[in-house]
């Protein structure tokens, strides 16, 4: 049962929350659909007309970050950027939510007749057109969207060990770190050759051999995190916490000196693997697969295991098996995202992956959400967006995010969408006009 | 022999400097259950603090405008830059966890975290890129007992920092805000009912762990004067671990914990390739956390953890 | 139906955009050269450097009236990028000015961390990058479109031995690096190399390393004043030198300590004092001393930012004026920023003699590495960095 | 056969004994109380049977099987079902999926429909929502299904813990002051409770209680505990009426 919430008799709103609340009103029953559509419509556009509009409103190019960061290294051109930004983005978004909702509502009710994974996976090939489209303007984009992705599954993985099961691992980057090098180890050695050669193998065969290379890299990074895993049968919280920053420091410490891979060096030369589809059909995949988790009454036994170990105990759930699990699965997903990033950046070192990273990561999670999938997607695209966008600021850049990440904690404690599920077929379902119960399932106590 | 016995007292200064900055991190960790990562930044404002009090001092002394001998100065330094760093530390307690008391632990170190990266910043920004030279406060003398080498100044650091360790013992063993800290310890929720104020007492512990860190501070400007913004975060993390290893609000323990550290990074430098430093001294935390899995004077405390 | 006006002005304005923007100029009035520096993140003070320098060069270039090529004057506009240090970050910068701001050229980044992936996408994205500072082998290694200003290691490491082995006849080294920095762990290799093939395995009596941001070097130092070693070999950044040298005189040893051209800043002195005076480096340039364009560099940056450049503003200087060189060989800019790139390219790997004040560099062709000499500099008594000796490959 | 027996159990904690020589026997259907002074270790037997400790001595057979040394959740899964005297609920998790989570041993979907969504895992997880349901419905709590748990009021806080130690459709329950902290009426609407699962399920309950009238009421045996020592054992009325046990323990306070 719901909370009893007042939305039946709406209070007088003033000024800045009624206009939002109206706005809120506005799109309240435009699918998820409706938005692709909007998106669809704005990248097509920016695709046809982008570049001439932008050269009439005096901006050299079509914007990459929705003219941020151009706005903030010359703040004259800012009108310009908005303008553009208007033209191109805000009004076929309105007009599409304005006149296509009812038929995306209609065309989302007729796709759920269908088993739920049709319009899945219609809603994801939509996703991805829209990415493409737009990522097709400049690869700037393309780099961004991809490491954006990334850290999708970086922030998602360590949400399941950090949010769902509760515990404070610092051993991401370490895991990371071994995804990146064994599966790069393997496109180098059989696609590139140089200090590693194994067999080269013809060219053709290497999106084929990547895939078991990033599961490979992802499967080592698991056997590591029995390091980590083991130890957690016994001690949990804070002893644990320095288990898993030794294992981050022992593992880079480890590649440091390996001199086969560069050592400090670092090791390059990855062939270009990672395509923005590839990319995007493991960030998916990741999603998929570990919102699957959660949901399910075996991933419930991690929320017993932080809230109560003594009670999931009792209630029958084997917790030594979920902390086993729920370790290996996330540094299984992080080893993924290793191999990834390393194929996007095309090359890695050992100082990657240390405190820095480990910062960034643990960040990205708190920001979006604890225990919540949507919160962790939330929390790396806005930490990533945010970070790019930013970039001209240079210094004041790293005052900036600090202190907007201190706000969310001061006054969000848990992050900005935290303990919310995923639940696909509501984030599917079309949005009948009567319905209005938009409320949030949030523990007050959080 | 020489080399082992250089090495002794290699590690002994290096030792006691994680042992300072461990037992702020353990001072606040012990009492309020925070992981305070902006510890390793508050040494870092500490060190500058130092920097800057001890070379206008002694700018003063030159310009003739008051003539105070060395030690003199070196005291001032000191005290100074504790009492101003504990108001840093105050103020971190104030803006940054204090909110969130009743948040997740978690949240709370990230709170820590950003604002180190605020601290860093900020000093980057405000005294541009350049690395700063902590000034000789006193002059070094060199002396030689068979073949080992010491200095005034590594002697003088063992020393007062084992004197800091002793105070701060005391004060936690015998005075009534001392108990009050070891009850906060004991029990965050009976504190109140005891008519302790317990936003007090966080700030108290806030600004003893901030001068002990400022202590190091300036300590570590003397043994190794180059200062830069980023100083701080390698001891953050380290003494991280020097606190939960000598076990929850234990003082000998952290300090054992802290020279633990110290002999670690000295002896497996020496006897191994320094690479595998990192490597090895974790491990071997790893192994000493399987056998005493609540550090080495911790109590086992129950895993009911806020999140 | 008053709404339905306003979406109708709305396309009418597109059209008319649309329009207009076909016919939008095409020929560009300004050169854009994108630098991709480390302000923030770990080296800052190198970002800093990179920024000054670059900053200098293209006021100077400008307030001359602009680029002369072809006959023609180009404004020159700089695109700064931070890359916080991070290879991420620097791939995204450089993306970022290759595709977007359609950058001519790239100098930078510093770091050789930063330098080899970014290398990549400049030489996938065919645009020619010049790194002032990076000497990892592997940043330009097959990689056509991507430069460096400096002598690399393989130079440097056996230059310090000979130069010790002739100046005082020693034959026990000592050297002392970071192993987790690529820099001085490549330098200390080649070092290493080249002494025990002058004075026979073993004659490196101790080869000590640390790792980043370490700050006591007591153990290895102890180690190596007992292992008997005549001279200390350091290729560390100037601040770890400061600590390696006043640590090393506590703990009583007495030789002479030598470096790299990482000690190459003006920070050196103040932070390292002493502990400093009489010991030797190589390096691109001695500022005491210098003459001509060398000095004149100088003399701007002291007036300017109050203080003697590092060896990083120095390089990143020459770095600017081969690409300004390339720029003005190739003898006309187009407009076509693809045929643009390939002319300054092809220009640049034919570059020889180019006097820097950094050294004389020469570009065969094939190899992004340039040939130059580098100096020996002594730290003088009044802590200046004075000419010592020259060598030359 | 009874369904559980402990026999000459003995537990020390470092060099304290806690509890010395302890024999039970419980057949199914019936009520056992246990009863004691605070620390007489009371819920360290608790503990002891359940498997969070495993004691130093004696042994423990739950259907004719030792179980001693026992893994908590598979004793537990063997049908050994248990509340805790303070509630230990999961904070963040509805009223539903704690009842769920109870089916943990039951589930055989394994990873493979944990990960990927199997169509066995959607019918196994119907199953045992339609189970827990029934359970809530039981418990009276079945209107607050989707209630995260702190919001519960703190009687349905007590039936919640009761439903869910009932979803892994124990042989035998054990219960830990289940009515600490309730009003009387509360409490009488718990005996009620107790007393229709016991019906139903024909469930073997361990009791511990503060409350003598409701431990008289209950039980069909009562066990007297002092200093890890049973001092007195036998029906309500015989123990009630012992004078060892009104010394020991009950003195005044006796409440009827």
């Amino acid at each position: 049962m719901k909370p009893p919430i007042d939305n039946s008799t709406p209070t007088p709103r003033k000024g800045i929350r009624r206009l939002w609340h109206s706005f809120r009103q506005l799109f309240a029953q435009t699918p998820l659909l409706g938005w692709l559509f909007g998106f669809l419509l704005a990248s097509i556009l920016e695709n046809l007309i982008g570049y001439p509009l932008a050269r009439v409103l005096g901006l050299s190019k079509i914007p990459v970050l929705f003219g941020v960061d151009i706005a903030l290294k010359t703040p004259l051109l800012l009108p310009a950027t908005l303008l553009y930004d208007l033209i191109i983005y805000i009004i076929p978004l309105f007009l599409t939510v304005r006149y296509l909702t009812p038929f995306a509502n209609r065309l989302a009710a007729w796709l759920l007749r269908a088993p739920m994974w049709v319009s899945a996976l219609i809603h994801m090939a939509l996703l991805f057109l829209v990415l493409y489209l737009w990522t097709g303007i400049n690869d700037y984009r393309v780099l961004v969207a991809k490491l954006m992705m990334v850290s999708i599954i970086i922030t998602l993985s360590l949400n399941v060990v950090n949010g769902y099961m509760g515990e404070f691992s610092c051993s991401h980057p370490g895991f990371i770190a071994l995804g990146a090098y064994i599966a790069s180890i393997i496109t180098v050695g059989f696609f590139v050759g140089g200090n590693l050669k194994f067999v080269i193998l013809p060219a053709y065969l290497a999106p084929l051999v990547f895939p078991l290379a990033l599961i490979l890299g992802g499967v080592v990074a698991a056997l590591g995190a029995l390091l980590v895993a083991i130890p957690s049968f016994r001690t949990r919280g804070d002893y644990l916490a320095i288990i898993s920053l030794a294992f981050m420091f022992i593992v880079k410490s480890m590649f440091e000196n390996l001199e086969i891979l560069g050592g400090a060096r670092g090791f390059g030369d990855q062939p270009n693997l990672a395509t923005l589809p590839v990319v995007f059909i493991w960030t998916m995949l990741c999603i998929w697969i570990i919102n699957n988790f959660v949901q399910s009454t075996m991933g419930k036994a991690l929320n017993a295991v932080r809230d109560n170990e003594l009670a999931a105990d009792a209630m029958t759930v084997d917790t030594r098996k979920t902390k086993m699990v729920t370790f290996l699965f996330a540094a299984f997903w992080a080893g993924i995202a290793g191999g990834l990033l390393a194929h996007v950046i095309r090359y890695v070192n050992p100082g990657t992956f240390g405190l820095q990273k480990l910062a960034e990561v643990l960040a990205m999670v708190y920001f979006g959400g604890l225990n919540s999938v949507i919160g962790s997607i939330v929390g790396a695209i806005g930490y990533n967006l945010l970070s790019e966008m930013l970039r001209p600021l240079e210094l004041i850049k790293w005052l900036i995010i600090p202190l907007l990440l201190i706000l969310v904690m001061i006054f969000r404690p848990t992050g900005l969408i935290a303990f919310r599920e995923f639940d696909l077929h509501k984030i599917l379902q079309p949005k009948i006009p009567a319905k209005m119960e938009e409320v949030e399932n949030v523990p007050p106590s959080s | 022999m020489d080399t082992f016995l250089q090495n002794v007292v290699n590690a002994l200064q290096w030792g006691s400097f994680y042992a300072l900055i461990a037992l702020g991190y353990s001072m606040v960790y012990g009492v309020l259950m925070l992981f305070n990562f902006a510890h390793g930044d508050i040494f870092m404002v500490g060190s500058y603090i130092g920097f800057f009090i001890a070379t206008g001092l002694i700018g003063l002394s030159t310009l003739g405008i008051i003539s105070l001998p060395g030690w003199v100065i070196l005291i001032l330094t000191i005290l100074i830059a504790m009492i101003l760093t504990s108001f840093v530390g105050m103020l971190v307690e104030r803006i940054g966890y204090r909110p969130l008391r009743n948040a997740p632990r978690a949240s709370a170190a990230i709170t820590g975290l950003m604002i180190g990266i605020i601290f860093e910043t900020a000093n980057l920004y405000l005294l541009g890129a350049s690395r700063r030279k902590f000034p000789e406060i006193i002059d070094t003398s060199i002396f030689q007992i068979g073949n080992v080498s010491l200095t005034n100044t590594k002697i003088f650091i063992v020393i007062i920092s084992l004197l800091f360790m002793l105070a701060l013992n005391q004060f936690i063993q015998h005075t009534k805000w001392g108990m009050a800290i070891r009850a906060m310890a004991y029990d965050f929720t009976v504190v109140p009912l005891m008519g302790v104020p317990v936003n007090t007492i966080a700030a108290l512990t806030f600004g003893l762990g901030s001068a002990l860190a400022a202590a190091a501070g300036v300590f570590y400007g003397m043994a190794y004067p180059v200062l830069d913004p980023y100083m701080g975060i390698e001891y953050g993390w380290k003494s991280f671990v020097a606190a939960i290893l000598g076990g929850r609000g234990s003082v000998i323990g952290t300090v054992i914990a802290g020279f633990l550290m110290g002999f670690l990074d000295i002896f497996v430098a020496t006897y191994f390739p320094s690479t595998m430093r990192n490597l090895i001294s974790f491990s071997i935390i790893l192994v000493i956390l399987t056998f005493r899995p609540h550090g080495f004077f911790g109590r086992a405390y129950s895993a009911q953890l806020r999140l | 139906m008053e709404r339905k006006s306003k979406y109708l002005v709305i396309s009418i304005l597109m059209i008319c955009a649309i329009l207009l923007g076909a016919c939008g100029p095409a020929a560009p009035q300004t050169i854009k050269i994108g630098v991709n520096a480390p302000i923030t993140g770990d080296i800052p003070k190198v970002g800093e450097g990179t920024k000054f320098a670059a900053e200098m060069w293209a006021e100077d270039i400008n307030a001359a009236g602009g680029l002369e090529i072809g006959g023609k004057k180009y404004q020159v506009e700089l695109i700064i990028e931070d890359n916080e240090s991070k290879a991420e970050s620097a791939v995204a910068a450089n993306t970022k000015m290759i595709t977007q701001d359609e950058v001519l050229i790239i100098i930078g980044p510093q770091a050789s961390k930063q330098a080899v992936p970014a290398g990549q996408v400049a030489n996938d994205n065919k645009t020619p990058m010049i790194s002032p500072w990076s000497t990892n082998p592997n940043t330009t290694l097959n990689r056509p479109w991507v430069f460096r200003a400096c002598f690399l290691d393989d130079f440097q490491g056996p230059a310090v031995a000979n130069f010790v082995t002739e100046e005082f006849g020693f034959t026990k080294a000592a050297v002392l690096y970071d192993i987790a920095s690529d820099y001085p762990k490549g330098l200390a290799e080649f070092f290493k190399k080249a002494w025990e093939g002058l004075h026979g395995a073993g004659s490196v009596v101790a080869y000590e390393s640390f790792t980043t941001k370490d700050t006591d070097f007591s153990a290895q130092l102890t180690k190596i004043r007992d292992s008997g070693a005549e001279f200390l070999f350091t290729p560390q950044y100037y601040n770890e030198v400061a600590l390696i040298a006043q640590q090393a005189h506590q703990l009583g040893f007495t030789g002479p300590i030598v470096g790299s051209d990482s000690w190459g800043s003006a920070e050196l002195i103040p932070l390292c004092g002493e502990d400093c005076y009489g010991a030797f480096f190589t390096t691109h340039y001695a500022a005491a001393g210098a003459t001509g364009a060398t000095k004149a560099f100088i003399d701007a940056y002291n007036a300017k930012h109050g203080y003697i450049p590092d060896d990083v503003a120095a390089l990143t200087w020459d770095a600017f004026n081969l690409a300004k060189k390339a720029m003005e060989d190739c003898g006309k800019i187009t407009g076509d920023i693809a045929a643009d790139r390939a002319c300054v390219k092809d220009a640049l790997s034919k570059v020889t003699g180019f006097e820097g004040i950094t050294g004389t560099m020469t570009f065969t062709p094939g190899s992004g590495d340039p040939s130059k000499c580098a100096v020996i500099v002594k730290i003088s008594d009044k802590g200046e960095f004075t000419f010592y000796k020259q060598s030359c490959p | 056969m009874s369904l559980l027996q402990v026999k000459k159990m003995t537990h020390y904690f470092g060099g304290l004994r806690a509890v010395y020589n302890y024999n039970l026997d419980i057949n199914p259907g019936e009520i056992h109380g246990l009863i004691g002074p605070n620390g007489a270790g009371k819920t360290t037997i608790f503990n002891l049977i359940t498997g969070i400790y495993t004691p130093t001595e004696g042994d423990i057979l739950l259907d004719g099987k030792s179980i001693k040394g026992m893994r908590p959740h598979l004793i537990a899964a063997a049908g050994l079902a248990r509340t805790f005297q303070n509630l230990r609920l999961w904070r963040y998790m509805t009223v539903l999926e704690h009842v769920k989570l109870a089916h943990y041993s039951k589930i055989t979907y394994g990873l493979s429909g944990a990960f990927f969504n199997t169509r066995k895992r959607s019918q196994e997880e119907n199953k045992i929502t339609q189970k827990s349901m029934e359970l809530l419905k039981l418990a009276g709590i079945s209107h607050l299904a989707d209630t995260v748990v702190t919001n519960l009021p703190y009687g349905a806080q007590r039936r919640l813990e009761l439903a869910r130690a009932l979803a892994i459709e124990p042989k035998i329950l054990f219960l830990d002051e289940p009515t600490a902290g309730m009003n009387p009426e509360e409490m009488l609407q718990m005996m009620d409770i107790i007393r229709k699962v016991q019906r139903q399920f024909n469930l073997a309950i361990f009791l511990i209680e503060h409350r003598m009238r409701l431990v008289m009421e209950l039980s069909d045996r009562v066990q007297t505990l002092v200093f890890g020592e049973v001092v007195a054992e036998g029906l309500p009325e015989e123990v009630r009426n012992n004078p060892v046990v009104i010394d020991a323990y009950l003195g005044k306070e006796v409440e009827t």
